[in-house]
């Protein structure tokens, strides 16, 4: 491979090199096992109440609401579970959107194996939800109303803090206790995380998207929030997710949110910078080009494209071989079969959709990088649809 | 996760394009995946002498259009007809198992462009003997 | 600390050299989600896929029967709940012993929530489930059955594979399906761990006890076995485990496995013989302590005595101050009020359960080690007790 | 984990033993984590000479008996009687939460001692006025 431009960093990212170097005594030498009485475990846990500060501060919230999991996965299936479980009592009613990532949409369905009904919300052509929407979904049995913060497909940054405001108004006037979480993977570390700001009860963080490592993420469960542990055993964690800590993981984790926070608004514009020049260059190049998401309320680093008579797939390996890593939407239905649900949700036909390309940029692509792909991709466009059935026959 | 043979098969496609006079033209659609291809066949006593291709849908499925095309260039109708899905996925080095059904369409739309030769055929046929 | 002598290889272990060195390309360089269509994700994915495979060597299954998980907690949570929830509608009991891990018990307990019932069985003096008391607690509404297959406090090794051919039996006279878990967490790299031999459905590791990194662990599942997915989102692990794959986790376990299983015989004899020092030395040197456990048919790394008059805690200090760290049972309850569950099933009364000392032998230990500890601790107990109310007074 | 001090008072306890001239001896066991401490105090003209203490308990448990027994030795009793927990565990450079519990027991202890010396001086008093 001649080149080698990565723009897939909403699926993941490089471990920044401070942070790998924060991680490595851990490996090793500071390897104790957290819960021991000797020094070697106590060097383990204050760099673990080091790290949980560090989170803390980021999200403006109190140490002891930062739990460390395995991933924004984790985080997610543990947030709703452990809020609707522990609110079965009083409710069984699940409000979210249909455009939020697998891991929320399957772990509400997961519920529904439980008796719990989920209200799956329309979004809008950009894939906003609509908090008269949210309003109008709660009722006496909701439990737990959980939006995603940014849309890891096409950007799109869901209005929270007004959604939390409703919600809580209504259950102020129903007299009920309802749980707002957001899925904040794809704003990690470049979105305002102030939870108070935000209003949520709960927000889920996975560290591989700001340039820490893989395998480990953060919930935050404010204080006092309904809440059934669901990965049970010692008593980590102060009993809501046992399991020996991930000590490199954790500190990585500390590390990488606090060096995203520290750089936040020059990172998003470096970004935005590139972003832009990726959707005016691919717009005004190719034709039968179509933006998905909002041109401006998305995510300074996402870039989400429809190309008529193409599928997905083929430019993906067509770019991969150029030297190009992107993705045709989420990381994890790339492969499948089926149109993206997000795509399918703010109205794209199912054939276009079948032509997403999602570019995502990050912290070492520079301007040369995007005009790169601005040089390749009109050709790669039309050598693919010159052999596309639908382009040149129906 | 593609062997190169897919890879060549796939940045440099043999016989892509439409067939203005074909004797044959096989149309498949998978309703799974929404790939459709598109197959010409030219035949000349009983011979397979020009194949042609379109396909909307992933790198394995352009391939194994161009592949299919390839192995049925120059062959009888009768041995054309014969070719398997699994003939074709092995000439291109192996696919993996989720684009498998890649190969299966590329053998259908074969077999559709050899039916259709087939029909016409008769039909030239019986219109002949009239 | 003039020394430095770690003995609480049961809590955790450093992780391996050669392992560190195999997850270094993984965290900044090769990076990429293993999901992608590019070469970059491709790397990962192959990656992953050759963990899979020694892994699978070493248990003498499938590669697709492995599925990693984020440790031992998660592998016993999942394989508990996933069984008994998928068995839901034949059945709602579960039996465990009485000497499980917590992440097992509290596992089991939260099924109870479900409507399950779980039976714990008792243990013998050495912490033995007897066949016969399997068995006998079978029901006709039993689903799972989960014993460990070497106990993390005392170290004494289950009969798992008669008490999974006795179950099998039960179950097939009964006509029904009863899964078989061990979490096999203790014994990991150091038991035999052919799966068919032991005749379980599922079994539980966790990385960091064989000298891999921590937050990665293994669950075997066997094809066929009855399992709703616990942690569900996009569609890794072949739908059983969602979550973007810890690469470099994956990585290393593979590795510690491997090695683990290469050299299971030296390293067994080279720990059974700094545990038969250790029995040894403490037995003829200091009165009133009591070996927990069974002689021989323990872990080759375990030691556990209780020392009269004495509590856990004061005996930790004393040998951390000294340069050596060591556990007083399991790692999650050291600093818990409560004395151990285990001690307290294989009937050590309540006093003497709480002057218990764990000492676990491991790859870097020398005898000059032991020489060491067994100088020391003879004083330790003594100025103890010189101190102790029960032993002046009582 | 453990201040310093706590370290110190626990590797050197100040005070460990019997006393068998004791004027007080208070004994407390905490239920909830097994811990028993017994503390003995000498009195004199009011003034507290003399302390010490046997502790079955974990590190904390230990160097809170040593300050405790530190702390009210020289002093009178009615101020020894004014010794809160808190004080204790100030006086250590703090303990750990969930250690908190033995400072309490320590306080206790020294408290049983203080009424078990009352006790006996009334007894004495009352008995010399017979
Ligand atoms: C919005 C969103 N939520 C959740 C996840 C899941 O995170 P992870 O794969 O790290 O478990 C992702 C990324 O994969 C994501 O983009
Ligand atoms: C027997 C046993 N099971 C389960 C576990 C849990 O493993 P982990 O803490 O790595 O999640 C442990 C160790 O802590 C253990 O010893």
């Amino acid at each position: 491979m001649a080149k080698a431009i990565y723009l897939d960093h909403a699926a993941t990212t490089p471990i920044h090199p401070q942070v790998l170097e924060a991680m490595l005594p851990y490996f090793s030498q500071k390897f104790g096992n957290s819960s021991g009485v000797y020094a070697l475990a106590q060097e383990a846990h204050k760099a673990i109440d080091e790290a949980r500060e560090k989170v803390a501060q980021v999200l403006c919230c109190r140490p002891n609401e930062i739990i460390f999991t395995s991933g924004g996965t984790e985080s997610d299936n543990t947030a709703i579970k452990g809020a609707a479980f522990a609110l079965r009592k009083t409710g069984n009613h699940i409000i979210t959107s249909s455009v939020e990532h697998h891991a929320v949409l399957h772990a509400c369905s997961y519920m529904e194996k439980f008796g719990f009904e989920v209200t799956y919300l329309p979004v809008d052509k950009f894939g906003f939800v609509r908090v008269e929407d949210v309003e109008r979904a709660i009722t006496d049995r909701t439990v737990l109303v959980t939006i995603m913060l940014a849309n890891n497909e096409i950007g799109t940054i869901e209005p929270i803090s007004e959604i939390a405001r409703a919600v809580k108004a209504c259950a102020g006037k129903l007299d009920r206790e309802i749980v707002v979480h957001t899925d904040a993977v794809q704003g990690g570390g470049t979105l305002d995380m102030d939870v108070n700001k935000l209003g949520v009860d709960m927000l889920s963080l996975s560290t591989h998207k700001f340039y820490g490592p893989k395998g480990v993420g953060v919930l935050y469960l404010r204080r006092g929030t309904p809440f059934d542990a669901q990965q049970v055993g010692g008593g980590q964690e102060r009993n809501r997710r046992a399991g020996t800590e991930n000590t490199a993981g954790i500190v990585g984790t500390g590390v990488a949110l606090g060096l995203a926070a520290e750089h936040m608004d020059s990172y998003n514009e470096h970004c935005r910078k590139l972003r832009d020049r990726l959707i005016k260059g691919i717009s005004s190049r190719i034709g039968g080009a179509y933006l998905n998401g909002h041109p401006t309320r998305r995510l300074a680093n996402n870039v989400n494209f429809c190309f008529e008579h193409l599928e997905g797939e083929s430019i993906l390996l067509s770019l991969d071989l150029a030297g190009v890593a992107a993705s045709s939407g989420s990381a994890c239905t790339t492969g499948s079969l089926e149109p993206s649900h997000v795509l399918t949700a703010i109205g794209v036909p199912a054939n276009l959709a079948r032509g997403a390309l999602r570019l995502t940029v990050g912290h070492d692509n520079t301007e040369e990088d995007i005009d790169y792909v601005l040089s390749i991709l009109p050709g790669i466009v039309e050598k693919l649809r010159a052999m596309s059935t639908t382009a040149q026959l129906i | 996760m593609y062997s190169e043979k897919v890879i060549d098969h796939f940045m440099n496609p043999r016989n892509v394009g439409q067939m203005e006079d074909a004797d044959g033209i096989g149309i498949e659609g998978n309703p799974a995946c929404g790939d459709i291809m598109k197959m010409f066949i030219k035949v000349k006593d009983g011979m397979i002498t020009d194949a042609k291709f379109l396909t909307f849908g992933c790198g394995s499925a352009i391939a194994t259009s161009s592949m299919a095309t390839e192995m049925i260039k120059g062959k009888p109708v009768d041995e054309a007809r014969k070719l398997t899905n699994r003939q074709i996925a092995e000439a291109l080095g192996g696919l993996p198992p989720v684009k498998m059904h890649c190969s299966v369409l590329a053998a259908d739309a074969l077999k559709s462009a050899l039916e259709d030769y087939e029909r016409k055929k008769a039909a030239k046929t019986t219109s002949a003997g009239v």
